[in-house]
């Protein structure tokens, strides 16, 4: 039980962070509710609901983006990834108490982007929250590794998207599926295949990511 | 200063007679290809853009497992050349794929009049190998020497091994059109001669592509020997 | 040559010339290499006879 | 407790540490010395595992949780406070009586005052201070210094002069410095980079 506590520690080491320097989560509200007041502005009058549908993914894809960019950012000021990587504990709980923390995060902006999405478009159906829950999980964890990829390379930010967009490729496709097919089901599953997947993955070689 | 190479003694080299048969391989392919199949009923000529097409297609998948294979064995610690074979490797599936992006994009025009389509589930998916493994150079190339880049490469790699079934999925999936490929789910629909062209062509291909990737490993291997030796002598 | 075999021969083409366009690059690290040694070929001399 | 055998460290071209050899028995206090860039730094990270050795054979008698390791930054989290930082690690040492633990050695240290101000908040040497309570934390079995005097003020200075006089019991130490003459009666071994 000793890694879930890890996991525990470490997630709410990062949450007490964000409360304390306040800076991701305004910034990721902020930016998803502008967007989509520029994707109202964008969509011409007569497109119909399925367009809408799929802009919303759209944000959600470049605010998950923007929250990733800053997921290791106190580790990268602070040099602590490598007091937690000397830490006796399994690596691979650095990785999931940091997605479980961007997850929070991920949560926090979407429980307000929906209802303003709602309001600003057409009616969100639980189809849609169910895509946006099973592919906000995929998004945590393998936006969290390649977070820490990227936090190891010279060009830091600005190489995140370039690694995250062809991997959330599949999300949008089961995500838009979902909100707009006739059986979105199919489309759930698929999400979920995603997530047991990658996760895997990623609980695997997370290790080999932060050390040598 | 008798120094083998540090990664791998010179073994009798097999490259040149690689090399010889590849060409081989790719001459008779054309041969068959143009002379000895049979024209397409309903495509005709354009349809023997397809014998080098989807053998390329296949090549690529098989450089992009074979990088994976490499980067896992980096992985489980079993010494240091996997991580430049594993290099090498997505290297040469990038440029296949890449072939298989512009060969099928003018088969698509050959044959359907369009320089893209969506519905093509073999194209789509290339470009999105194509966007993942132009990042796997673009994250290599900015992170320093070391074993934390053969590190990163590595699992990048595993990454993309696993994308492509999952895209496959999603592409099938998204596409509430059908199209109809050569290759249904019951297997080629192709008389006897083109049968055999394809798998001629198929492993000219894939000969061809070992051949380049063991030439370029040497090529790096000999930079790796070299810089070795500049160290050597300039210490 | 009728559309369709124009873009036979394209397809064909490319890949010919992707191979080729390899060919060249193996040729200019080849040329790379052949100038290195010759400078380490000279270092080793002079090492020799300082 | 650590032996090295032929032990390299290269980035591509840039060698990082020439071949080194050595034999610790548990219980000693090494002292490495060399100039800038002799690779004091890599060999000290070399035996923390921060980083994977490109040639020869290390073998360190310590697991991971047992060994503490002091480098040139603090590992802390500027946003957090030097107790939540210490529980922090507390909790992932598993430290028995974390508390207890953590609130003597801030209060040795001379940062009890300050503990819960953020680390952000603290000077250079309180920072360096703080880092040495995280080392120390978890009662480490062999404690590795990187340069611990160079960002230190002359409070900490002393304060950690007697802390590794009375490290002697049974633990081993290896420190870089470059002012051997500061811990030379203490030391029972020397490693000199070329």
């Amino acid at each position: 039980m000793s890694y879930l506590a890890d996991v525990g520690t470490l997630a709410r080491k990062d949450l007490r962070l964000e409360l304390r320097a306040r800076d991701t989560l305004p910034a990721m509200l902020l930016f998803v509710v502008s967007t989509l007041v520029v994707f109202h502005f964008a969509l011409p009058a007569g497109a119909d609901e399925v367009a809408a549908q799929g802009l919303l993914w759209v944000a959600l894809v470049f605010t998950a983006l923007l929250g990733l960019a800053r997921a290791w950012a106190p580790e990268r000021e602070s040099g602590a990834l490598e007091g937690l990587v000397l830490a006796p504990c399994d690596r691979s709980a650095i990785w999931l108490g940091k997605s479980i923390a961007v997850f929070v995060f991920l949560a926090a902006v979407q429980v307000v982007a929906l209802p303003a999405f709602a309001a600003f478009f057409g009616p969100v159906g639980w189809e849609t929250v169910a895509g946006v829950a099973l592919a906000s999980v995929g998004i945590c964890t393998v936006g969290t590794l390649l977070a820490a990829m990227a936090a190891a390379s010279r060009t830091r930010e600005l190489i995140l998207p370039l690694l995250f967009l062809p991997l959330a490729i599949p999300l949008v496709v089961g995500g838009v599926g979902a909100s707009i097919s006739s059986e979105p089901l199919e489309f759930l599953a698929f999400l979920g295949l995603y997530d047991i997947l990658f996760a895997i993955l990623c609980w695997a070689s997370f290790e080999y990511v932060v050390s040598e | 200063m008798s120094t083998s190479s540090p990664n791998n003694p010179p073994s009798k080299s097999r490259v040149p007679a690689l090399a010889a048969a590849a060409a081989g391989l790719v001459g008779l392919a054309i041969v068959f290809a143009f002379f000895v199949a049979p024209e397409d009923a309903d495509q005709g000529i354009s349809q023997r853009i397809f014998y080098f097409h989807v053998p390329i297609a296949l090549t690529a998948y098989a450089c992009f497992g074979w990088g994976a294979w490499k980067a896992l064995q980096h992985l489980r610690g079993k010494g240091e050349r996997y991580d430049l074979e594993s290099y090498v490797a997505v290297h040469m599936g990038t440029i296949f794929g890449s072939l298989t992006l512009l060969t099928g994009s003018i088969w698509a025009k050959a044959s359907w009049g369009h320089w893209w389509l969506w519905e093509e589930d073999q194209l789509v998916l290339f470009l999105v190998l194509f966007l993942f493994y132009s990042a796997y150079f673009m994250l290599r190339f900015s992170i320093d020497e070391g074993p934390r880049r053969a590190n990163i490469s590595a699992v990048y790699a595993l990454f993309g091994v696993v994308l492509v079934p999952v895209s496959f999925l999603a592409i099938r999936l998204a596409e509430n059109v059908i199209h109809p490929t050569v290759f249904t789910r019951e297997g080629p629909q192709m008389t006897g001669s083109m049968f055999l062209t394809f798998c001629i062509a198929w492993l000219a291909i894939t000969t061809l592509a070992y051949a380049l990737y063991r030439v370029e490993l040497l090529g790096k291997r000999l930079d790796a020997n070299l810089r070795e030796l500049r160290e050597a002598l300039t210490a | 040559m009728s559309s369709g075999e124009k873009y036979v021969a394209a397809a064909y083409g490319v890949v010919f010339v992707t191979v080729l366009v390899y060919v060249a690059i193996i040729a200019a690290k080849l040329a790379r290499l052949e100038r290195e040694t010759a400078e380490l070929a000279e270092l080793a001399r002079r090492r020799n006879d300082g | 407790m650590i032996s090295a055998r032929a032990l390299e460290k290269r980035y591509g071209p840039k060698r990082a540490l020439r071949p080194v050899d050595l034999d610790i028995e548990p219980g000693s206090f090494v002292v490495v010395t060399g100039a800038n860039g002799s690779g004091k730094t890599t060999l000290l990270r070399l035996v923390a595992g921060l980083v994977a050795p490109t040639k020869g054979s290390l073998e360190v008698g310590a697991e991971r949780g047992e060994l503490g390791f002091l480098g040139h930054e603090a590992l802390v989290y500027r946003d957090l406070t030097a107790v939540e930082n210490l529980d922090l690690y507390g909790r992932l040492y598993r430290v028995p009586e974390r508390r207890e633990r953590l609130g003597m050695l801030l209060e040795r240290f001379g940062l009890w005052e300050a503990r819960n101000a953020r680390a952000g908040s603290y000077s250079r040497g309180m920072l360096q201070r703080l880092a040495l309570c995280r080392t120390l934390l978890h009662d480490p079995k062999l404690l590795i210094l990187d340069e611990p005097f160079t960002a230190l003020d002359e409070e900490g200075a002393m304060l950690l002069d007697r802390q590794l006089a009375e490290l002697r019991d049974g633990r081993t130490v290896i420190l870089s410095t470059h002012e051997p003459r500061r811990v030379e009666p203490l030391a029972s071994a020397r490693v000199a980079l070329a």
